[in-house]
Order: structure tokens, then C-alpha cells, then sequence
């Protein structure tokens, strides 16, 4: 008391309740906070009957709740209320930034997946190639997935009968899955060693190591203009947008 | 402060006579080790390596008077403690080039050092304050960021399971299973570089193994192949071998043409 | 400008080049809002480049950051920085009001746990590394259902005999964990000082470490011709392809 005498006429408005008075604030602040968080951590916009059952007994909810809202007033982001439930917004005039990610990202299927493993691990490898190793068929629109996602690309043709086309990955594809080089894929004892092929595999399971990118096989040659037209990329895209 | 692992309160409870039993509730021997050296109650740097191998010794060796199944692991570990005892017991020898007593010593030493220091460190990560039970975030988010270029979402994770999973499916139907109940020439080979490789005394080495080595199911094999694997290894010069006469203990030695440490860890990463 | 001059005066500092630095402020104040909208429309966390395409060219996204990171210290909600990216999250001192019904924390045996600490402490580490550290083999599944948590994933490859497969975190390990970088762990600077995350125990000195695939921890029995009936893996496949 005598400390706080001493204080009291440093202070701008010296008032005899002064000590009371400091304390309320801060009481205040933290049922703010409380509402900040619940509002912000909720999926759904919460009842102000809720944030009162997590206050203080007592605490003037929709005082809070004013004092709250009028604190973000200026931000990129609003307290809303909703009948009697609060949710943040972002700003109206900000929705702009926000809204131009509209587009869905999708999860990959099963069969592309596995498609694409086996090009990454086979690469240069051919569609025959791909189907034999996953004892389907392989159908048209996985390919198609892959190579929009841009992750896949063809590679050349092999020197073999027919000459099929070979598959391949793309720099893209090192990009999203945060590889330096194909050749970083884990091999055998590493898929194992991480459990996810299990330890009862039989010897005769080999993975190969990856030819690289730019690093045509000896019976592979790189794919030409002429290629390119065969397989109809390179014509005019009339009938596109059907 | 949440348990980091429930069985911790049982285990540290635990009397000597106990461990024994317990010897499942252990991840391996440097975990025991690790337990026997706490329960010396000083700083690890201020341990003494003698009487903590003596009492892995012991507990061994008192596993197994009870007639419970040790770990081959377990057993290496004990052939070379009772090896570190002899290097620290006996004086080192003018010409002796291999590391002291004291080096294999505080590399043990150091060893617990690290694995309790990551014990710690684990526990202390669990225990902050974690996304999803301390700290939340939106829950109402108003938007799926896009960064990536493409439209497809997949994890390395993802691509690597879906792989496995392809190829065991399509290997598995060939699958034929052995169980192994013989020390194939390579395992008892490794085991042998690894203890003999900076012997410089002979050593009645065969001692150690069958004591420490093998249960007494194991013991035609384990004597059979370490025999024939150091044969082929004296016949490479990286061991000595010496006996007196049938039936009396085999001595070996390192041999004029060591295997030096590049060549075991070849070994070790070959046996994967 | 004829409006910027009106407001002059009122300003607390009317210096001469007010002008000027009334327009910057507000410039500075509508790149955070902007930040801010973007950050807490966002669960994940978000990257600072991501940020940067969508303020005007030429802003200090550092600087714009960090003001709009002081300015949520006290809250209930706060900004927080993950490797290059941001996030708001709920105070931790709140955690208790903030319990939601479907929290769910993965829980790891102890020695996924362990697992996780010497991938964080020592990365980029190989699995031959943490083996020695540990002193047992690493069963399998330990590191898949860390991979599967998302905190830890393939790093690359060392450059040495083998080319060894390195492990190390992901974001989602920080964020989860509550860290801004790695450097962040606790106590990693004592323990680099004493040692014990660089030295390597020189090779003569070797200590027995498990020899390979002995699974003892593993108590599966072998998968018998039947079982793999039941899981219909052995069913005749037709053309399953989506």
C-alpha cells in the first residue's frame, strides 16, 4: 500500500481505486483472448452462449465481443457476427486475394499412382511394359492424368519391333516430390529397410535403378518432331474442348 | 508432463532379480546397458566401464542359468565386454598397436553418452506444446491454397507405398519361407572380425563364443560354422590359429594381413 | 493530394514530408492486411513467395511479417513462422479452454519416438547411422509410420559407398512441434557443443551392433498360401483399372 502511495501521483489520472482498476483490464484482455481463440479454432461459427460457458462466471460476454470485433475493424480479417454466433472473415474488400485459388487440388487414384511408380522406377519403360508389371491394363485416361499433372512425358521409342513409344518423368515431377535426381528414388533394401515392402520379399523381386533423365539406353532413341506428330500432339488442336 | 512410454514406470521400478524376467521389456543391449549404467546413479562421463561390464556380464549370465532365450545381440555384446574387461585388466603391451582398454572404454562410454542425450531430446519434443492437442489452427480455413504448379496431389510417401505394395503383390504368390535355425558361414564369419579384428594375444576366442554366443540347441552349429569361417579367414592371413591338441582350446590371433576397418564395415553393410 | 493535405494537421507528427510518409503507412498497413488475410484464410501454413506474389512488387515481405507478427503477440491467436512459411495458431497458453472433442494427437511408441528425435537432431542421417545410435536394428514400420505421419521423409541420397538412402523432417514436423527451424530444437546447441550430434565413434573402435535381418521383435508368423486367400490377394484379377 505504502509502495503504491508513493506510485499513484506518477500516474495520469491518480484515482484512489487505481489498483482495482489495473487489474480489470487485464481480466478483460484475457477473456479476449479466450473468445479469439475459440472463434478462430472453431469449424463452425460459435454461440456466444458457448464462449460465456469458457469466460469467466460473470464476464459481460457481449461486451467482449464488442471490444473484440471493433479490434480487428481495420484488419484483413473481420469478426463477423451470424445471428447470435461469431466467425471470422476475411475482409470484404480483401476476398480478391483469397478467392483466386478456386480450383481443387485432386488426390491421385490408386492405378495412377502406381503408373507413375512404375515409370519413375522402369523409366524409359513402355505402356506393354508398364501392364505386364502391373498385371492389368492399363487404361487410356490414367496415362492422360499423369501426363496433364505434368509429371510424365514421352521419353523415345525403344529399338524393338513396333517401336514403342517410351515413358518417362519430368523435371516436374523430380519438383513436387522433392527429389534432386531420379536416381534418389530408394531402391530395395531402403523400401524395406523403411517397412514399406516387407521383409518377406522373394530374391527374384529386383528393382531397377532409374535411367535418368537425358540419359538415352542403348536401345532407346529420343523421340523426334516426326514422333510428336504421330501420336497427334502436334496437331492442330481443332477438335480440343470436346 | 505426459509418460513418454508406458512401460517406463514398471521397468525403472524393477529389481535386479526382475530384469531378468525382463529382459523383453529391453530395445537391445546398449538400452540394458544404458539402464545398468543409470542405476550407478553418477554422470555418465564418470561411469566405470569395468563394473558395468562386469554386470551386464552377470546379468547374462544369470539370463541364461534361468534358461531364457537371449538374444544373439545380447550375446555379442557379452563376448565383447568380457573382452573390453580383459583389454582394461591386463596392462597394455609395449608393441600392441590396437586401441587401449581406456579408448574402447569411453567410446563405450560415449556411445550411452549419445543414446541417453537422444532419449532426452525425444522426450522433450513429445512434451511441447503440439499442433492438434496445445495449439490449433483454423478451423473454419476459407481457402485450400494451391502452390504447386499442378492440380494433382500425391506424396513421395504415397508414390513409394503404391509401389511396394504393386510389387509384393506381384511378387508374393513365389513366396517360399525358411526359417533359419544355423549360423550361415557369414554371420559367423562377421562375428569373429568383429571381435578378433584387433587381437594382437592369442585368445582362446572359441571360448567366448560358445559361452556367450549360443544357446545349447546352437552350439554344433555355431562351433561348426565359426570354425569353418576362421579357417577360411587364417587362410586369407586375417587370422592366427593355434591349438595344442585335440580337443584343447583353439586359440586365434590377428593375423599378418588384418581386416582392417573399411573391409568390416563392408562386411556389416553386406549383411545389412 | 488535396485530400492528404486536409488530413495533415490532425496527424500527431505534421512534419514537412508528411506527404510522403502518410502515403507509405498506409501502403505498409493495407500489405499486411493483405498478408493477414491471406495467412488466416489459410489452415496450412503458408509461403512467404506465396505471400510476396500477391503484395505489390517491391515489398519487404520480411518486414511487412514481422510488424503484423508483433502485432498478434499478445492475442489469443498468433503468428507464427515455419521454415519460410506462416501460420496464425491458437496461443499455447490457451490449450486449455481450447479443447476440441475430435483432437486427436498420433501416438508414438517410444521408439518411433526415439527414432524421430535422432532423425531431427542428426538429419540428413542414414538408417545405418541411426542404428548405431540406437544400438538395435529399427523394426520395420518405425520409420513408415513416421513417413505416414508426414514428419519424416527421404532426403536424398549420401555421397558415399552405397549411396545411402538419408531420412530427415518435413514442415509438418515443425508446425506440429511448434518449431520455426530446426535449429529451434531443444537443446541442439548443447549437444553440438558436446559432441554428441557430429562425433562419430572412430570405426576401431567398433561396438558390436546387431547383425541384419534376425527379427526378433518380430513375432509375425509366415504368411501361409490360406491367409493370402482371405485377404483376397490371390483372387484372379480382372481388368480393375479406374
Amino acid at each position: 500500500m505504502a509502495e503504491a502511495q508513493k506510485i499513484l501521483p506518477v500516474l495520469p489520472d491518480g484515482e484512489d481505486d487505481a489498483e482495482e482498476a489495473s487489474v480489470a483490464p487485464r481480466l478483460e484482455r484475457e477473456a479476449e483472448r479466450i473468445a479469439e481463440a475459440l472463434v478462430f479454432a472453431s469449424a463452425q461459427p460459435v454461440s456466444e452462449t458457448y464462449i460465456a460457458g469458457r469466460l469467466p462466471r460473470g464476464t459481460d460476454v457481449g461486451s467482449v465481443m464488442a471490444r473484440l470485433k471493433s479490434r480487428y475493424a481495420g484488419s484483413g480479417v473481420n469478426l463477423v457476427q451470424v445471428a447470435d454466433h461469431w466467425a471470422f472473415r476475411t475482409a470484404a474488400d480483401l476476398s480478391f486475394v483469397v478467392q483466386t485459388e478456386e480450383q481443387e487440388v485432386r488426390k491421385l487414384s490408386r492405378a495412377a499412382l502406381e503408373v507413375l511408380a512404375i515409370i519413375a522406377y522402369h523409366q524409359p519403360v513402355t505402356r506393354a511394359e508398364i501392364e505386364d508389371i502391373r498385371g492389368v491394363q492399363t487404361s487410356k485416361g490414367t496415362l492422360d492424368v499423369l501426363m496433364e499433372a505434368g509429371w510424365v512425358r514421352f521419353r523415345g521409342r525403344r529399338r524393338s519391333p513396333g517401336r514403342p513409344v517410351t515413358f518417362g518423368t519430368t523435371r516436374d515431377f523430380l519438383d513436387h516430390f522433392g527429389l534432386e535426381e531420379i536416381r534418389d528414388l530408394p531402391g530395395i533394401e531402403e523400401l524395406k529397410g523403411a517397412g514399406l515392402l516387407s521383409g518377406r520379399v522373394p530374391s527374384s523381386l529386383n528393382i531397377p535403378v532409374p535411367v535418368g533423365e537425358d540419359e538415352f539406353s542403348d536401345n532407346e532413341d529420343p523421340i523426334t518432331q516426326m514422333d510428336l506428330e504421330e501420336l497427334g500432339l502436334l496437331t492442330p488442336k481443332a477438335e480440343e474442348d470436346d | 508432463m505426459e509418460p513418454l512410454w508406458q512401460d517406463e514406470s514398471a521397468r525403472r521400478g524393477l529389481h535386479e532379480d526382475e530384469l531378468v524376467i525382463d529382459i523383453a521389456g529391453f530395445e537391445g543391449p546398449l538400452d540394458l546397458l544404458l539402464h545398468l549404467a543409470r542405476s550407478q546413479r553418477v554422470d555418465l562421463s564418470r561411469i566405470s566401464v569395468l563394473a558395468l561390464a562386469e554386470q551386464y556380464i552377470a546379468f547374462v549370465e544369470r539370463a541364461r542359468s534361468i534358461r531364457i532365450e537371449l538374444a544373439a545381440d545380447y550375446l555379442v555384446m557379452a563376448a565383447w565386454l568380457a573382452y573390453l574387461k580383459s583389454r582394461l585388466l591386463i596392462p597394455q603391451q609395449a608393441k600392441d598397436e590396437g586401441p587401449s582398454g581406456e579408448e574402447l572404454a569411453s567410446a563405450l562410454a560415449y556411445r550411452l553418452k549419445r543414446l541417453e542425450a537422444m532419449r532426452d531430446a525425444a522426450t522433450k519434443l513429445v512434451n511441447r506444446n503440439r499442433l492438434g492437442r496445445d495449439i490449433f489452427v483454423r478451423g473454419a480455413p476459407e481457402h485450400i491454397l494451391t502452390e504447386r504448379k499442378s492440380e494433382y496431389e500425391a506424396s513421395l510417401y504415397d508414390l513409394l507405398t503404391a509401389y511396394a505394395t504393386l510389387r509384393q503383390r506381384e511378387a508374393i504368390t513365389q513366396v517360399t519361407i525358411e526359417r533359419r535355425h544355423v549360423w550361415s558361414l557369414g554371420d559367423a564369419r562377421l562375428i569373429l572380425a568383429r571381435m578378433v579384428g584387433s587381437l594382437d594375444d592369442w585368445t582362446a576366442l572359441d571360448h567366448f563364443l560358445i559361452r556367450y554366443m549360443t544357446s545349447p540347441q546352437e552350439r554344433a552349429t555355431a562351433i561348426a560354422s565359426s570354425f569353418a569361417a576362421s579357417l577360411e579367414m587364417v587362410r586369407e592371413g586375417q587370422l592366427e590359429i593355434r591349438q595344442e591338441g585335440a580337443f584343447t582350446p583353439i586359440y586365434l590371433r590377428r593375423g599378418p594381413n588384418p581386416i582392417d576397418a573399411a573391409t568390416l564395415a563392408e562386411m556389416e553393410a553386406a549383411r545389412g
